[in-house]
């Protein structure tokens, strides 16, 4: 209650400054926001094209059934894998007829099938790395019957590289932002403790603990940062639904996402203000 | 009660406040500290409420040693000893009472009793009247008087008094002293620094302390010991 | 020199400060203000030294009139009154010397006459060997005493002191009693608050003022006239 | 040499405080500073796309000498009118040859010449907007054996709504980041005067002047505002030049200008800086 009360007079005492300290932490967690929703949707869009990261072994027209299911066992028995599709050679035709349609007449007028069978392998969620990939090829390049493996090494790389670029870059910016917003929540903080250095050393000689004195500091931290998360929110779905709307259609974030910046606003706030605090007693 | 032993208090670079001081006051002692300004009174009793530490020598006061005292100690300490400041030391921008009441928040008393008991000190000192009063309008006299009631309120079991009749007329200054002489009948030890010979004399069985540049000088209990 | 005329002085919502008071003080004349403790010691001082407007009645001081004064004649009056306060009232983290020398800076006097001058006059009030040290850690008494050596700076023409010993021995107040009466006899009107009787009667040629709950109670240049 | 040491006192009492004044200064006057590089550039390139404005009037093949005297004449009297060049009907085909040299064949076969002849009239720098332009365009059109009169209405409007628009942001933007940046001083001076009240109190009771205390708060607040303007400046022409070695070349704003910004940065600084000062002796 004494800490409410100390805090929010603070606040009134210096209504400019904590408005500041608060808009300063939303625009440091709103850049952290928009990062992360576009993060998000760009970590959505390759997860579902991700789905689509397949190796295909070709095989020879004069393969065996027994060769071919030798290589079948081998691959479905490897951890990376989650199916094996055989495509015969009839299937490539059927298939190709229908995805190039346009040129359908290419196909008709064939006297042999030019096209040759293949197993499709399928891989697991946790397996579509670059090098995860690679091991699958190999172990089917192995074969000598198998004429070649393609799997879109570049694009499964290039894939690759973005999320990381995307997971360094929210990192990178989340630390450097919410850096300069705990300087500046700091800041406010030791401001109100020097415009109340006499009070709180008069708090000390008739007998008040440190946490008594602290609290109120704390809970002021706590009150802008966790303004500031609010801000920022709104700022961010407000970026969100203006792109939604004009743009083209994009995912907002989980909600818990959301709340969890909000309250790693406020958790912000406490911990800047706890540093100044400390800082500060310990020089009385 | 309070002990001091051998303390000595230096300000570097140069500056020693205090030079090989012992004494002893025990419980339910009446004590005067008197001595010329900057004879060290107020380090005195800064030490024996743990704002400084001594550089040599040791204070013990209710138990806790300067020696050993922790953060935790301090604020135990200070809430069993009144300190009436020289300069006041009042929370600016409150009134009396709020001044008075705060010292009974900080030591956690239930909050019903707080305003009651605020009141009853400040009409003890005569300013029922300016209660309400905020500390930065009133009169110098009225401060040290706030100052008074704060740290009374506690029912401390050591009473440190800077001066506490510095801004007092003859009349305010007899009341508080009756309040004092009130407390002490009751078991509080008291120790009062003081440059005002008539208040000392007029309470001839009061222990009486002098300083003189750091050094203790005079100690009338040892005077009627060694007449004995 | 300084005439008050029917001065009245309230603090809305309720309390009044003085009431009705009327006295003139001469070109060098040597004054007391005597009362108990919020009688309205300071606040006479502080009107003399226009910090406050009188509520009706007129104050008026080297020709300066509480009614006409702007903003421009309060720092020209300011500059040639000399003022002791009762809280000392000296810019903290600065050292003693700082603190003399400072208003003599604000009154535009040449630069290498200050330093000299602010120690001649610390040097006058016994400081001589604390002018280096910050005025933060001094003993009241030493406090009290840069105040002293502050007001007197600017060789005033009037000087206000609000209970300028109040933290001061018997050894250290009798220093500045002296001084003020060298002071007063090159010619500086002096109007001094206190409330203690010793140093009144120390000095029966004095003119004294004895204010009661705001209202001037006893003049003695009245009663010395009645009686004649 | 009192205000200058106290204002470096203070700068160094709270360095944090002053840096972050400083910082958002630059950020207020960066922001203004980018909208002003692109508004200077898009002026640059406004005024070489107006030089292009002008009104063409066809006339019929039937016109008489002296009624193309009489309009010639009426044009150049004009104040819009910079000068006015006739083009006759085989002028008119050889340019059309030239500038369509790829369609030649076209124009080669003819029996009959079918361009009109025209004058071509150009104006002055201060008249090129929609009403000037619109007004020569009447004046010519109201001669009888004009056939028509072409100066591209749309084109005209949109420059000058670009420009409009560039001048208004401008504006706009600045004034709004003007005002943060003066808020953001007024506060540090604010918090700088409530940190030492008492001290100020205490000078005034000595009998100093109000200048005299003041002095030191300006020179601070012009400091801060100096530093925040040099900043800013440096940030835009960093990002100018950026945009001149990656993206495109564009002109970098006349110096003049850049040391206004700079020097505004200052005043600034002591324009809010007095008014926070002024606000509060007058409260004591
Ligand atoms: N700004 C104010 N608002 C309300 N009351 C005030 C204000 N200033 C002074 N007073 C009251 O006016 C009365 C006279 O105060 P003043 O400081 O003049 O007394 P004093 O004679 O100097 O007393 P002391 O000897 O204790 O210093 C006091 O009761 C005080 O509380
Ligand atoms: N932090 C400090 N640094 C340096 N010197 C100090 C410090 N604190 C006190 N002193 C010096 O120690 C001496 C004793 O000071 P103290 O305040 O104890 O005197 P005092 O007896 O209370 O005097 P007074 O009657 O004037 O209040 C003084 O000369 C003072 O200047
Ligand atoms: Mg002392
Ligand atoms: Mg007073």
């Amino acid at each position: 209650m004494h800490a409410l009360r100390e805090a929010l007079a603070a606040i009134r005492r210096a209504p400019f400054l904590t408005v500041l300290s608060a808009g300063m932490v939303a625009l440091a967690l709103f850049v952290v926001g928009l990062f992360t929703v576009v993060t998000y949707n760009l970590h959505q869009a390759l997860t579902r094209v991700e789905e689509r990261v397949e190796v295909v072994a070709y095989v020879r027209d004069d393969v065996r059934p027994e060769e071919l299911a030798a290589l079948e066992a081998e691959l479905v028995g490897m951890e990376e894998v989650r199916a094996v599709h055989f495509v015969s050679r009839e299937d490539a035709l059927l298939a190709a007829r229908e995805d190039l349609s346009e040129f359908e007449d290419l196909f008709t007028g064939l006297d042999e099938n030019p096209l040759p069978a293949s197993f499709e392998v399928e891989l697991h969620p946790g397996f579509r790395s670059p090098e995860s990939v690679a091991r699958v090829a190999e172990v089917a390049s192995i074969y000598p019957f198998v004429e070649a493996v393609a799997y879109g090494r570049d694009w499964v790389d290039r894939l690759h590289l973005l999320r990381q670029i995307g997971a360094i870059g929210t990192t990178v910016l989340g630390v450097a932002f919410g850096v300069v917003a705990a300087l500046i929540i700091a800041t406010a903080v030791r401001i109100a403790i020097f415009a109340r250095r006499d009070e709180i050393y008069i708090m000390r000689l008739v007998g008040a603990t440190n946490g008594f004195i602290r609290r109120p500091f704390l809970l002021e931290g706590f009150l802008t940062g966790l303004a500031g998360g609010l801000l920022a929110t709104g700022l961010t779905y407000a970026a969100y639904f203006a792109v939604y709307r004009l743009v083209f259609p994009i995912e907002w974030i989980p909600i818990e996402w959301a709340l969890g910046g909000v309250m790693t606003g406020g958790l912000f706030g406490i911990l800047a203000s706890a540093i100044a605090v400390r800082r500060y007693l310990q020089e009385v | 009660m309070i002990k001091l032993t051998k303390v000595t208090k230096e300000y570097p670079p140069r500056g020693r406040a205090l030079s090989d001081v012992s004494f002893h006051i025990r419980k339910g002692e009446f004590a005067f500290l008197t001595g010329h300004s900057g004879s060290g009174k107020s380090t005195t009793l800064r030490l024996i409420h743990m704002a400084e530490r001594p550089s040599s020598g040791e204070v013990r006061v209710l138990g806790f040693s300067s020696e050993l005292a922790t953060g935790r100690d301090i604020w135990k300490l200070r809430r069993r000893v009144g300190f009436v400041f020289q300069d006041f030391r009042l929370l600016p921008g409150r009134t009396a009472l709020e001044n008075v009441a705060f010292a009974l928040e900080v030591t956690g008393s239930p909050r019903r009793e707080r305003i009651p008991r605020a009141n009853h000190l400040l009409e003890e000192v005569g300013l029922s009247t300016k209660s309400e009063m905020s500390v930065d309008v009133l009169s110098g006299g009225e401060r040290q008087r706030v100052a008074i009631a704060r740290a009374l309120v506690n029912e401390p079991l050591v009473l440190l008094a800077d001066e506490p009749t510095g801004n007092l007329d003859e009349r305010a200054a007899r009341g508080v002293m009756e309040l004092f002489l009130e407390l002490n009948a009751r078991g509080t030890s008291l120790l009062m620094a003081t440059h005002e010979l008539t208040l000392v004399r007029s309470q001839p069985d009061a222990r009486v302390l002098e300083l003189d540049e750091g050094r203790l000088v005079y100690d009338s209990e040892l005077v009627r010991e060694e007449s004995a």
